[in-house]
């Protein structure tokens, strides 16, 4: 654990001595719920609908395919006339893509990244390195199944997929969610133990809490 | 290159002198002398510049060679030195208070190989890696593949093949043999 | 009766009979002494009853029935018979002083100080020349045997140079004397007076000679080195003997003399003194040595009165009550502040500080400073009053001028030392206290607040002693003992009290200024019932300050009102000085209110043009050529106190520093005192031009001004009481502003600052306040994520932040409102637009406030700060529910006060207040409708969120978006410090320190003058025996020459 | 009475706001070649915002930011009237004249900043300080402007402003007080949040500044008074400069090009710095401003 992380005592400013516990006192300890969706299913289609018409992309460059994501905001594929667009926060987006392979390191933020956003949310793997590893399987350092660590809608298969195929991939998405199949936060919070388990299992380092919200 | 060699010989005990092109040199030195060597190529010799410190794992040896690659900007010149040092308990005299930049290169070292830097600022604390807990990685005796399996699961159904012979199944089906 | 002659043959007789008593009788010699002087002592007093009370006639003595010099002339009347009892009771104080070392020097020694009281006595008594010579001799020589009585070594060489110096203006005395003699064959100075039209060719010179040398007894520049050298070696008894006896003995001398020389010879007299007073004062800057400042003091106050007696024709029937005054008042104090200087143990300014643990010996500090200042209720005060209206009233205005600047020297280095006495570091064993030393140190005090009610008496503007206001404050001074929570009380019922009592009587004005000073300072007392310890001096300072505000806002006579203004000045100086590290703040704020307010003495004196009686309403009357020059005076003083800029640096020191409870009083209330009186000012004098500039057009620029760099300045600031204390600068500017604009709404404006200001600066100082207290630290960086530990305070904040940016729907709106419209019918436009600029900078500062200290992250050290005491939140609680009433009807406050000022604008209403909206001549405004309308929106849009986002999840502080990552520190994650960075690249050359630089440089500029010129006093004999002579000859050349 | 009139008013303008700002994208991605968002994006976005299922709070004061930001947007429509000479649309005009909406448009922005700095974000803080900063210099110009404009019609009521100016179009500030509507062009650019002056956003550098936490609801919210906040305010720029409207195709037609201004400038110019714009404000726009007050 990071020195910064460990309990610290402070001094007050009437002389009283505190103890600070960094990792409890800064994160929310609630863990994630299974949402219901909304009370009739006609509203919870148009909602479906319109979360299917809005992707907002968490802005995210994990691997060699956030390369692959630019030219879909060009005019030449002009993803934005789908409803696609890229978010620089974690908060506002809905649409988390994992563009290409995944170091451990980067796993952690992701999962931190991912958990700070609020649900419905979905989640991309894009190339085969998000699918079995792809030309990193015998990596030390490199996840192969992103499945084990996030609940993923859609895998779009290639090493790179081409932009065309990213475009044929968030069509899918959108089938999935206005099929009300696209329930990757509830799936997360549902087998919230079994994701715990197997993100622990490999970032070795656990500093943060369970649940980052 | 030649005249530095000659130049530096009569100060230093060097070992082996490869000229690999005009301006690029390797020199083997010894371990002890190494810190006053750079420190005289750096303020007498003009080399100011740190390019990269890098170490190569002769494993069959039982060494570890830094390589310390120095680049004197004035005569666009640039000069290795190549250190053996033994691979077991490995450590080696740190460098940064010539080149602060040398402390990032041997914390990746110390990460990645095992090489102590006895000294050396924020040596410990993870360069690339976090919470790394098995063998430096670098080192050939770790078996990534090994380390790899056992770690991270694997997806069933994943086939793998000898990429030559792949590519010539690819090309040219069963009339293989050419 | 008995004659005055048995005063000096009581003196003689006892020392004669001290020399024949036995060496081992020292009890009874000392006995002999104090009754010797007692009895001296009761001579003069009952001549001075039988001529003050009973109306009797001066006596004529002649000794021996024939005429000097084979006989003694003495003439004893008012003046002399008082001086005597002057001269009695400090020789008779001192003996009682030195009782110790009287015993040690035996006999010899009591007779000599009874030899030189009877001398001093003498001097004032003599009638004709050659005595004078005689007593002078007698003083000198007396003198020299005093000095050595000393435990310094330093004095021997200090007597000595004494006698040198001496010895010259004996012969200088000498040959005068001859040569006048010769000439009229006369040596009674009433004689030569009368025979000065005799005077042949070279009777001038003769009488120069004479002069010189009484005046170089007096210490003139530069020739006053040795005076300087005895007031710092010896004993402090003598040197308070010193000081008060020779010095009030050699100024009648000097006053007899000039009898003689008649009116020609007065304009030397004023120039000499007026020269000693400005520069021994300069000198006396740089002074840290307590006994040398005394002597530096001593000189420049003997300077002051010599320039009284030079202008003894213009002061005519008033010339002894205002040299009296500043005598008395001068040879009091010093004599006491001598004493005192006897009871410390060292001799560093700083060291008084010992003084700290004995508030007795502080209130007699204090007393003794006031005295010599010349503050209220003091002779001096009225002393200077007088002098200034007759010295305008003759057009002396370069010596008005200098006098004044000589006296705020002075009040700097005097007010200087006594914030040492407050706050250095207080010596363990730093006093020598001695009971009769105390006690005759304390006697002084009693004479000094007897001589305050006798100079009010006295002074026909009615007696400030009488004032029921400022009794009740001194009323606080015996119950200092009681804990503070009952005197805070007692305060609170006091201010209500009086304001229910008045109301009735004040016009609608007054009613909104009284409103906002007494109830409204109640309110803020509120939060001192928070302090437990007794709070010593904390009281009588506060009340004093209430007191000169109530009688400010009484006051009918411009002499009442400069009266209210000293008071209340000194109250709050008294107040900001409590601050922990205000020491340096408190000075820079009493010399500037105190250069304020000599010039607002210089502009009454200027326009009352020698009525005596001067009523503020006849500011109206003041013509030309003198109106516009009072207006500016007046004006400048007034700015002072609202610290337009140029003459605002004091505020945000004396601001941040002060007390929690303090800051609110004097930033939401004392700096009303400021505009109170332009408002007076605007409204009897209107519009003034100056050489052809309009005056408030100028004011008008500096309003703008003020309220760009008030604010500009705000934003750059770390420590949150100096951002509120910038902004008052800021907003004062904008009152300012509305003022000058010289139109009905303008005017209205402003009081809708004074009411808004009040409101919102007392609330945010106590809300910050709070949070200083609850945290330990006034910097805004160090805090942050307060909101859910200090609700309330958040809430006070939030609710002030809003109404001091002016958004609608509180109560700022409503000022803006109305200053739009104002400006509508301003006629002069530029300004505008620096004001323009100034209105959205306010948002900065006061984002940044709200912000640093209450959003953002919350610091590891601040996780169990509480919530601020009860006290301090209970006014804030109070303010806000004032500021939403005072936002939903302003006109309940301000339709009267509209009303009221209509005449002054051919009579036409500003606006109309009828029903629910407010309508000017361009526009309308309803701030029900606007409150009804915002909150009905608010309510919905929160009901709708409720609904939509009721299952929000609260998250912790760290809980944000980091790129991934994990915030490190709350202290790296509060974007806190250097808040405007980009605006200080786009405007921070605007906050350079101009104004700053020019004071410090300034001070600067005199001290080290006065550091360089003081090296020519060498401590040598010879060099001061050169002084002398160098005085001597240039006076004649400059003086003689020109004749 | 009024108040259904005005929540037509409302539901006209935020519907209005709404495609007005997809058709403003639309036309930005046609320069560029693109095909451009859905017209009806914008709703689609909003509604998602509302559905999301989870949200976070960090403390009351986040809470209420959208709120006061929203309430700021609805108010400052409603304290001014939309539609010249009609009774309905007057809204809420009769509790204050044009200083009311000239204060109430930092209601909102005051509310907005105090919410996002409750989220404890850096990036909150610098947005804001940012916005702060350059909301000083750019409303200066738009203050000046205002005076001379009421000063030009010794009004400072909107609805006088209004009539004065009907007769033609000769007869709008426009062309009686050219400086002064250049002046508060100028300003207009400054509070439009598009390019250059869009450093407060800067959505790679500081995520997107002072709204970087706020998601679902809240940014809904805020989405919102995005599509509706530039509308109030250039109705307030309508009713001063260029007549006003009489009728809502009128309105539309004003309210549309004068966007279109800053859409402009928007696609054509790069982004100042915060001091930059600040200078810029104060070099050009000021003395325009200057110039008008005095002239008037």
């Amino acid at each position: 654990m990071k020195e910064e992380l460990l309990k610290r005592i402070v001094k007050t400013p009437d002389g009283q001595e505190i103890e600070i516990d960094p990792l409890r006192d800064y994160y929310c300890e609630a863990g994630p719920t299974v949402q219901p969706p909304a009370y009739t299913a006609i509203i919870e289609k148009l909602f479906n609908w319109a979360r299917s018409e809005s992707l907002w992309i968490l802005g995210f460059g994990t691997g060699c395919g956030a390369i692959e994501m630019r030219p879909l905001m060009t005019p030449r594929f002009d993803a934005y006339r789908y409803g696609i667009q890229w978010r620089p926060t974690p908060r506002q987006s809905n649409l988390f893509v994992i563009s290409g392979y995944l170091s451990v390191k980067t796993l952690k933020r992701v999962i931190r990244s991912y958990e700070q956003m609020q649900g419905p949310k979905y989640v991309v793997g894009l190339g085969s390195c998000t699918i079995n590893g792809g030309m990193y399987w015998d990596s030390y350092n490199t996840i192969k199944r992103l499945d084990d660590y996030l609940p993923v809608d859609v895998y779009i298969a290639g090493c790179m997929p081409r932009p065309e195929a990213l475009l044929a991939g968030f069509e899918e998405l959108k089938k999935i969610i206005r099929a009300g199949k696209a329930e990757g936060a509830n799936q997360y919070a549902a087998n919230f133990d079994w994701y715990k388990a197997n993100q622990k299992s490999v970032i070795h380092d656990w500093d943060m809490p369970d649940y980052n919200w | 290159m030649q005249q530095l060699y000659d130049t530096l010989s009569q100060r230093f005990s060097l070992g082996e002198f490869t000229r690999q092109r005009a301006d690029l040199a390797f020199i083997t030195v010894g371990a002890v002398r190494l810190h006053a060597l750079l420190r005289h190529l750096r303020d007498q010799e003009g080399f100011t510049h740190l390019v990269l410190l890098t170490a190569v794992d002769w494993l069959e040896d039982g060494q570890f060679q830094l390589t310390y690659l120095l680049n004197n900007r004035a005569k666009c010149q640039d000069l290795g030195l190549r250190v053996m040092i033994a691979r077991d308990n490995a450590s080696m005299e740190s460098i940064h208070d010539l080149w602060a930049a040398a402390a990032t290169y041997q914390r990746e070292l110390r990460e990645m190989f095992g090489i102590d830097f006895p000294g050396s600022p924020r040596l410990m604390d993870d360069f690339i890696l976090e919470g790394w807990n098995a063998a430096p990685p670098y080192r050939r005796d770790f078996d990534t593949l090994e380390y790899a399996r056992a770690t991270y699961r694997e997806r069933p159904g994943r086939e793998t093949r000898d990429p030559a012979a792949h590519m010539k199944q690819q090309l040219y089906g069963d009339k293989g043999d050419v | 009766m008995v004659s005055p002659l048995y005063i000096i043959a009581v003196g003689l007789g006892a020392a004669f009979l001290l020399g024949l008593l036995p060496e081992k009788w020292q009890r009874a010699a000392y006995g002999v002494t104090l009754l010797a002087l007692a009895l001296m002592g009761w001579i003069a007093g009952s001549w001075l009853w039988a001529f003050a009370l009973q109306g009797a006639a001066p006596v004529e003595i002649f000794t021996a029935g024939t005429q000097p010099p084979f006989a003694i002339n003495f003439r004893v009347g008012l003046a002399e018979a008082s001086l005597a009892l002057l001269m009695a009771l400090t020789g008779l104080h001192a003996a009682l002083y030195m009782r110790d070392t009287l015993f040690k020097q035996g006999r010899r020694a009591m007779a000599v100080l009874l030899i030189f009281v009877m001398a001093t006595c003498g001097v004032i008594f003599t009638r004709d020349l050659f005595n004078l010579f005689v007593f002078m001799e007698l003083v000198v020589i007396s003198t020299g045997g005093l000095v050595l009585l000393s435990a310094d070594r330093r004095a021997l060489g200090a007597g000595l140079k004494y006698l040198i110096v001496s010895q010259l203006v004996s012969i200088l005395m000498l040959v005068g004397m001859v040569f006048a003699y010769h000439a009229t064959g006369t040596l009674n100075i009433d004689g030569m007076a009368a025979a000065q039209v005799d005077l042949f060719k070279g009777g001038a010179l003769a009488f120069f000679l004479m002069l010189m040398a009484v005046l170089a007894e007096l210490k003139p520049f530069p020739a006053n080195g040795w005076g300087l050298d005895i007031y710092e070696s010896a004993h402090p008894a003598f040197a308070a003997l010193f000081s008060a006896a020779t010095g009030a003995a050699t100024v009648y001398a000097a006053d007899k003399l000039l009898l003689i020389g008649g009116a020609q010879w007065l304009p030397l007299a004023s120039a000499i003194g007026i020269v000693t007073f400005v520069v021994a004062n300069i000198f006396a800057l740089v002074q840290d040595n307590d006994r040398r400042l005394l002597g530096y003091s001593s000189i420049a106050q003997v300077g002051l009165i010599l320039t009284v007696i030079g202008q003894r024709d213009l002061l005519g029937e008033q010339y002894y009550f205002v040299a009296g005054g500043i005598l008395l008042a001068h040879a009091v104090a010093k004599a006491g502040l001598f004493w005192l200087s006897g009871l410390v143990a060292a001799r560093g300014l700083g060291d008084w500080a010992a003084l700290r643990g004995h508030p007795v010996l502080v209130f007699a500090f204090v007393t003794f400073i006031a005295l010599l200042v010349g503050l209220p209720p003091f002779p001096g005060f009225y002393a200077k009053w007088e002098l200034a209206h007759a010295l305008a009233a003759n057009g002396q205005l370069w010596l008005l001028g200098l006098i004044l600047f000589g006296a705020l020297l002075e009040a700097a280095y005097l007010f200087r030392w006594f914030g040492y006495v407050l706050k250095r570091e207080q010596p363990q064993t730093g006093l020598l206290l001695q009971a009769i030393k105390e006690d005759v140190a304390l006697s002084a005090v009693v004479v000094a607040w007897l001589l305050a009610y006798l100079w009010g008496e006295l002074s026909g503007q009615g007696n400030l002693l009488q004032a029921i206001p400022l009794l009740f404050a001194l009323l606080f001074l015996p119950l200092d003992w009681l804990p503070a929570k009952l005197k805070n009380g007692l305060a609170v019922a006091g201010l209500v009290g009086w304001f229910y009592l008045h109301y009735p009587s004040y016009d609608a004005l007054q009613l909104i200024f009284a409103a906002v000073m007494l109830p409204g300072g109640a309110i803020i007392l509120l939060a001192s019932f928070q302090t437990q310890q007794r709070r010593v001096g904390f009281y009588p300072a506060a009340m004093l300050m209430f007191a000169g505000l109530a009688m400010l806002i009484e006051a009918k006579t411009s002499f009442a009102f400069f009266a209210a203004w000293e008071l209340l000045t000194v109250g709050s100086y008294f107040l900001i000085l409590r601050g922990k590290h205000s020491e340096p703040h408190a000075l820079s704020y009493i010399v500037f209110s105190l250069g304020g307010a000599f010039l607002m003495l210089a502009g009454f004196a200027l326009a009352a043009q020698g009525v005596p009686d001067f009523k503020i309403a006849a500011l109206a009357q003041v013509a030309e050529p003198f109106a516009p020059w009072v207006f500016a005076l007046l004006a400048i003083g007034f700015m002072t106190k609202t610290a337009a800029v140029g003459v605002h640096i004091w505020l945000p020191g004396a601001h941040a520093e002060a007390e929690t409870d303090v800051s609110p009083l004097v930033s939401g209330i004392l700096l009303k005192a400021g505009l109170f009186g332009l408002f007076v000012l605007l409204m009897t004098m209107g519009k003034q031009q100056l050489y052809g500039v309009e005056l408030t057009h100028v004011m008008l620029w500096i309003g703008a001004i003020s309220a760009l760099i008030g604010n500009l300045l705000a934003i750059f600031q770390e420590d949150a009481k100096r951002l509120l204390a910038y902004s008052s600068i800021g907003q004062m500017g904008y009152a300012l502003f509305g003022l000058a604009m010289m139109n009905h709404l303008g005017w209205l404006m402003a009081l809708m600052f004074v009411i808004n200001h009040y409101i919102y600066k007392s609330m945010l100082f106590l809300s910050v306040g709070g949070v200083a207290k609850r945290t330990g630290t006034r910097d805004m960086y160090r805090m942050g994520g307060l909101i859910t530990l200090m609700p309330l305070s958040f809430i006070a904040t939030m609710i002030g932040i809003i109404a001091v940016s002016g958004v609608p729907p509180l109560s700022g709106f409503g000022g803006r409102w109305i200053f739009y419209n104002a400006i509508m019918t301003a006629e002069y436009r530029l300004p505008m637009v620096i004001i323009f600029l100034a209105g959205p900078i306010a948002f900065l500062y006061l984002f940044r406030l709200i912000h640093t200290i209450f959003l953002g992250q919350l610091k590891d050290e601040l996780r169990t700060v509480k919530e601020a005491p009860f006290w301090i939140v209970l006014p804030q609680m109070i303010f806000v529910v004032a500021l939403l009433v005072f936002a939903l009807v302003p006109g309940m406050a301000l339709r009267h006060v509209d009303a009221y000022l209509a005449p002054f604008f051919g009579g036409q209403s500003g606006l109309d207040w009828a029903g629910l909206t407010i309508t000017s001549e361009f526009g309308y405004w309803s701030p029900v409708s606007i409150m009804l309308v915002i909150g009905v929106i608010f309510a919905t849009l929160f009901a709708w969120l409720l609904f939509v986002n009721r299952r929000a999840q609260p998250v912790k502080q760290f809980n944000i978006v980091f790129a991934g990552e994990r915030p490190f520190r709350p202290e790296t994650t509060h974007f806190a410090w250097n808040f405007f960075a980009p605006y200080r690249k786009a405007l921070g050359f605007l906050t350079q320190p101009l104004v700053t630089i020019f004071w410090e440089t300034l001070t600067e500029l005199l001290h080290s003058a006065a550091d360089i010129l003081r090296r020519m006093y060498t401590g040598n004999g010879q060099t001061y025996a050169i002084h002398l002579l160098a005085f001597v000859i240039i006076v004649y050349l400059l003086w003689m020459g020109g004749l | 009475m009024r108040i259904p009139w005005a929540l037509l008013t409302l539901f006209i303008v935020i519907n209005y706001g709404l495609l007005m700002t997809a058709l403003v994208q639309k036309i930005g991605a046609r320069v560029g070649r693109r095909h451009g968002i859905p017209i009806w994006q914008n709703y689609i976005d909003m509604l998602k915002n509302y559905a999301l299922r989870t949200s976070i709070t960090h403390g009351v004061m986040f809470y209420l930011g959208p709120v006061f930001r929203l309430s700021g947007g609805v108010g400052l429509l409603l304290f001014v009237p939309s539609i010249y000479g009609s009774e309905m649309f007057a809204n809420f005009s009769f509790a204050g004249d044009l200083i009311l909406a000239l204060y109430f448009v930092f209601f909102g922005t005051l509310g907005m900043a105090l919410g996002a700095a409750e989220s404890g974000h850096p990036y909150s803080a610098i947005g804001i300080t940012r916005g702060l900063s350059q909301m000083t210099a750019a409303e200066l110009p738009f203050a000046l402007a205002v005076f001379a404009v009421a000063l030009q019609y010794q009004t400072l009521s909107v609805t006088e402003i209004v009539a004065a100016q009907q007769g033609g179009v000769l007869h709008w500030t426009l062309f009686t007080n050219p400086l002064a509507v250049a002046a508060a062009m100028m300003s207009f650019l400054g509070s439009m949040m598009r390019p250059p002056f869009d450093v407060v956003l800067a959505p790679q550098e500081i995520p997107i500044g002072p709204p970087t936490e706020y998601h679902s609801s809240f940014l809904a919210m805020m989405q919102t008074n995005r599509a509706l906040f530039p509308v109030a305010k250039i109705v307030v720029y309508m009713n001063l400069f260029f007549g006003g409207a009489g009728s809502w195709p009128e309105f539309f037609l004003k309210v549309f090009l004068i966007y279109m201004v800053s859409a402009f400038v928007g696609v054509v110019f790069p982004r100042f710095r915060v001091e930059q714009s600040i200078r810029w404000f104060l070099i050009w726009a000021v003395p325009l401003g200057i110039l008008a007050v005095v002239l008037v």
